[in-house]
């Protein structure tokens, strides 16, 4: 059986699979489902400065192959985030990584700042992309400058690696990782949800409260794929990358294009024990690939030509 | 404890207007025991339809390992739903929720259940219940048009029935609150049901009364985890206090969360 | 029953649905299937001005409720289109939209010159943003000046009304639209393929030779719902939307968003009778809907705030 | 004439490892007439998968309304093929193509057919319609392994008929071109259908005979309008001539397309 760990900055996997931000909650749910060690890591819900409430219901609504949310960072606040979810999840023996958010320079700092000295979070993921909130936001994700500036004050309050999550809702994606390079980040993770709407047949009016949400699920995976091919091989960043993992299978393509661990979202929904069994299928599927150790097939789709010896028996 | 299970189809009929009745058997049955929890299912094994379908408990047979679902065929999802039969298995995620508190009334007092369309099939389990504790039941149902009507001798046979349609086919002609009113029915506690409008008509008429409500939501996980389906709480209606449906309710009191 | 005839510039369409670029060919194949005289118009197959072999192959692959396809603009060039093709579909009583691609500027103004003069050319669908050819092509879609300029430069040419495609793949949709409508488009037509990518999990290469192709289909529809929403807000020119469509249902749900026709792609592949059977059902749906005309739907989801009447029964 | 029909499943079998044998009956099926045609399949109803499947018709029975394919069950489409059962439907659009042109060969003269793999079924009804006509008809027929042989029989009532393996386990070990010279094999036309690098071996080794090949390519549309399945001629292999492998092919004449 292959090997399956992960070395990236800050972060010593036991695996490369965790879930995503925002599709597991900070974890109390599904620890009644399983073993949260088990895990990778985790990435915990977007947490900013003050509660917020986030947008009114209907958040979601289904689409082929994906869905749409619009949950607008609903989450208790830096404080209780610190004081309880992060305390609570210290039971547990999986490293965390806190996805950032705001509005402002200042929150995100703030936030930052003080989540990055919590105990068991091993790195930070900067939510530079969400879709769904209306103030501020759009610009940290889609101008290279204030990408970097940001990048640059959030590392320099960092206790631990930062991580800079990307949005795929730009002409030109590799522009903004070497942005982010340039400002200091210690990796990426991409891709955050492509913006989309779908407009109920019956009412006329769009399904989702906020109108616009964030497109997540297999149908983005091809999207993501493409994106974390090219960043990977324009930056020297390590990529986590998501969108659309459902199987261990998918974990590997991802890998093939340039991504060194793999974020799960969506499919928690659709199978809430779909980490564990990615994690348990994992190793045979890196052997019977012929790969000793899965980092082997980070970038495999760029850094050679010939195809694998492998083929399906 | 929530398990995911293949649930094996024992049964399946068509029992009013694009109105289906399922039954699964399960080892999952033996973690039901609050009427109004629901199930999320996966009506098929690819990505289309993708998510999961939160449907309620109607039913629960221990003895059988078997639970029942009542549903309208209308989407995608439930559509596929109707065609399953007889030795299909369900991928079925569940017990989900905290449902309706049968302690709520005591032995020898009086529960009135009131149901709107779709809305209808928990209260069937929480009827039983009820009926097994020594609790009078009342049930006042409401339908859109007599095709759509199901149940009726089910419930008749617990207790007090009323049908309401909105069309005047069956039944009361109007709502469900009309029926109440004209028949001056009286009750220790109130179970419901249904669409928004007739919770929030029902809760703005029993102020004074216990009463409790199941909500309906478009959810995510159904789990509590993602944040899609949560409501504000009643007393901080605007603020960030919420409630998610999925894991907190679906069942909850009166002024517990805004409807 | 309810009316969809639909009258755009330069287009009386008897319908709003015609196939759209690059998924019928020239008509030929699907003439023998059924009457082309059927459809609203037919959007032809990118010309250019000299004869393309395209890319090798493979130049398509399945995705989760999508496709990628990487063709690379193969076509017999605009002399042969003229003299065969569009003289061939003389024959049937459907208005033509000719798609004209190049890689130069020249190029593009020497087809739409050209091709617009053609008997049964009723408007010219420029296509700036084709992702599957390597040369120039990738400003006119994603910078605004350079988008403007080319629209200006064609429309000098064109006998006909002009429609620009515009590319999904750049940050801000309603800013490429806006430019184009000031070069003086006539027409948008939106949105073309999103850029993607698929990895063999056996031979560890991208499925398409090409490797990166644009994703078509279901998959896609949300973000162009979310685009034709934003973008028919902000400019007055009418829309042909497109992507992912594959019932009469989902027709409804471009015209709500902005769109006043609608185009038909990869649901052919699937159902090559999609068109007509499409034309077929949507009077009744539209009357079921409680319009007495299909154009009272576009734009239907940001005019009016209030629910629709009609539920189904 | 090509046709898009909801076609009924008369049987569906596996006979080899992975290889199943599947029989549907329509109207379409009056509309075959070349053996080497293929149909596009759509797989299921839903858009899981989304694109039809191109696979080989390997047996025409007119009187029946019926067609047979072979194929083997791998990714996902063919995976959920081979669950259909007697009696299920399937969407079928065809024939498409055109195939093996039978006037190549003479009566009394003799035909090579040589199949690799998945390649072989619409040999089958090739060999059929030569034998019919008094076409001598030789087989060589080349597998992976024992386990993946099928046909052996059917196309040995036809005639003489060679297995090869490329692991040895049953008949010669090899290639199927070292059959052929190995048993010195003399023909007037070779007609072929497998793996691309088989193809080219043979159309290299037999450059002075008559030979048809079959191929195989990744398809959007299967109708010839999208472009995705071309290839270069051979009077042209730089240039921008083409033959689109859906509607001019699948079978070409050797030397006629750049393999
Ligand atoms: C707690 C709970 C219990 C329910 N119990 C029952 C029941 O016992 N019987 C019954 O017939 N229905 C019940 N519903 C409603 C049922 O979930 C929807 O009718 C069903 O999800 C529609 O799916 P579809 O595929 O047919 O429709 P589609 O329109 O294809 O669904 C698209 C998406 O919207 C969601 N959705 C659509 N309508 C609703 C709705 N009313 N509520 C929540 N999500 C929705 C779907 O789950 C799916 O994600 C319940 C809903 C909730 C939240
Ligand atoms: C003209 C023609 C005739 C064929 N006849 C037969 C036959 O008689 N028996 C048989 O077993 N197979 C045949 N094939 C191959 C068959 O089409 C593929 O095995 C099948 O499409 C794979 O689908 P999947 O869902 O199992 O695989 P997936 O990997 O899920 O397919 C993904 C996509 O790739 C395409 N694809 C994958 N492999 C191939 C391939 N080898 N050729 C073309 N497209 C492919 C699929 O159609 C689909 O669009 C034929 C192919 C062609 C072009
Ligand atoms: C319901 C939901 C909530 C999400 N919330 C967040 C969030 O708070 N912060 C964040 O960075 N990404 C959030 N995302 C995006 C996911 O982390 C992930 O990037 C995206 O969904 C793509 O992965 P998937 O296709 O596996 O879901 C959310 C996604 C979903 C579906
Ligand atoms: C095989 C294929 C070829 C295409 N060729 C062209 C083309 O030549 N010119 C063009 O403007 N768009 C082309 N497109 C894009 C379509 O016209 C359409 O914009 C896109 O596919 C979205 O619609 P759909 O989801 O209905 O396919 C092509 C699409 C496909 C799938
Ligand atoms: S549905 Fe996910 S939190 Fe309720
Ligand atoms: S598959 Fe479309 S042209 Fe051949």
């Amino acid at each position: 059986m292959s090997s399956i760990n992960i070395s990236l900055p800050g972060l010593n996997l036991k695996n490369p699979i965790m879930p995503a931000s925002g599709c597991f909650g900070f974890g109390r749910e599904f620890s009644q489902l399983y073993d949260l060690s088990e895990l990778g890591a985790i990435m915990i819900k977007a947490t900013t400065l003050s509660p917020r409430f986030g947008n009114p219901t209907p958040r979601v609504a289904e689409t082929s192959a994906g869905m749409l949310n619009a949950i607008g960072l609903q989450n208790p606040g830096l404080e209780r985030v610190i004081n309880e979810e992060l305390k609570w999840l210290e039971q547990h023996n999986v490293p965390i990584i806190a996805n950032v958010a705001g509005s402002t320079e200042e929150d995100y700092v703030a936030v930052a700042k003080a989540i990055s000295k919590a105990r068991n979070v091993h790195a930070l993921e900067l939510n530079i992309s969400c879709p769904n909130v209306k103030t501020g936001g759009i610009a940290f994700g889609t101008i290279p400058e204030v990408a970097k500036d940001l990048t640059k004050k959030v590392k320099d309050v960092s206790q631990v690696p930062v991580y800079v999550k990307l949005s795929p809702n730009v002409t030109n994606i590799v522009e903004m990782a070497k942005a982010v390079e340039q400002g200091g980040a210690d990796g990426l993770t991409m891709i955050n949800t492509l913006v989309g709407m779908r407009i109920d047949i019956k009412t006329g009016l769009p399904v989702i409260a906020n109108k616009t949400g964030g497109l997540s699920g297999p149908a983005i995976k091809p999207v993501a794929i493409r994106m974390i091919h090219e960043v990977s091989q324009q930056v020297s960043l390590p990529i986590i990358g998501m969108g659309g993992v459902q199987t261990a299978e998918d974990v590997i393509e991802y890998f093939y294009a340039g991504a060194s661990a793999v974020a799960v979202g969506t499919a928690n929904f659709v199978d809430p024990f779909v980490c564990p069994n990615i994690i348990k299928e994992l190793p045979a599927l890196v052997e019977q690939l012929g790969f000793d150790h899965i980092s082997e097939c980070t970038g495999r789709s760029w850094k050679k030509n010939e195809p694998l010896a492998y083929h399906r028996a | 404890m929530i398990k995911q299970e293949m649930c094996e189809v024992i049964s399946q009929q068509q029992i009013a207007s694009h109105i289906y009745k399922l039954t699964l058997k399960g080892e999952l049955v033996h973690g039901m025991n609050e009427p109004g929890q629901f199930v999320h299912l996966k009506v098929s094994q690819g990505m289309d339809p993708l998510l999961r379908r939160p449907i309620s408990i109607a039913e629960i047979d221990h003895e059988n390992s078997s639970f029942t679902m009542i549903y309208r065929a209308d989407g995608k999802g439930t559509s596929m739903l109707a065609e399953k039969s007889e030795g299909d298995s369900i991928d079925v995620l569940g017990p989900l929720g905290s449902g309706f508190p049968l302690n709520a009334v005591k032995k020898g007092e009086t529960a009135l259940l009131v149901g709107g369309g779709i809305g209808v099939p928990p209260l069937y389990e929480l009827s039983k219940q009820l009926v097994k504790k020594g609790v009078n039941v009342i049930h006042v149902l409401g339908f859109q048009a007599r095709e759509m009507v199901f149940y009726e001798e089910e419930f008749s046979m617990l207790g007090e029935t009323h049908i309401a349609t909105a069309d005047g086919s069956y039944g009361t002609h109007g709502f469900v609150t009309d029926v109440i009113s004209h028949n001056g029915i009286k009750f220790d506690c109130l179970y419901t049901c249904g669409p928004t409008p007739m919770l929030k008509a029902l809760e703005k008429a029993y102020q004074h009364k216990k009463v409790y409500l199941s909500l309906e939501e478009r959810m995510g996980c159904g789990i509590g985890a993602c944040f899609a389906c949560v409501c504000h709480t009643g007393d901080d209606p605007t603020g960030h206090s919420y409630k998610k449906v999925c894991s907190d309710g679906p069942v909850f009191k009166a002024g517990e969360v805004v409807l």
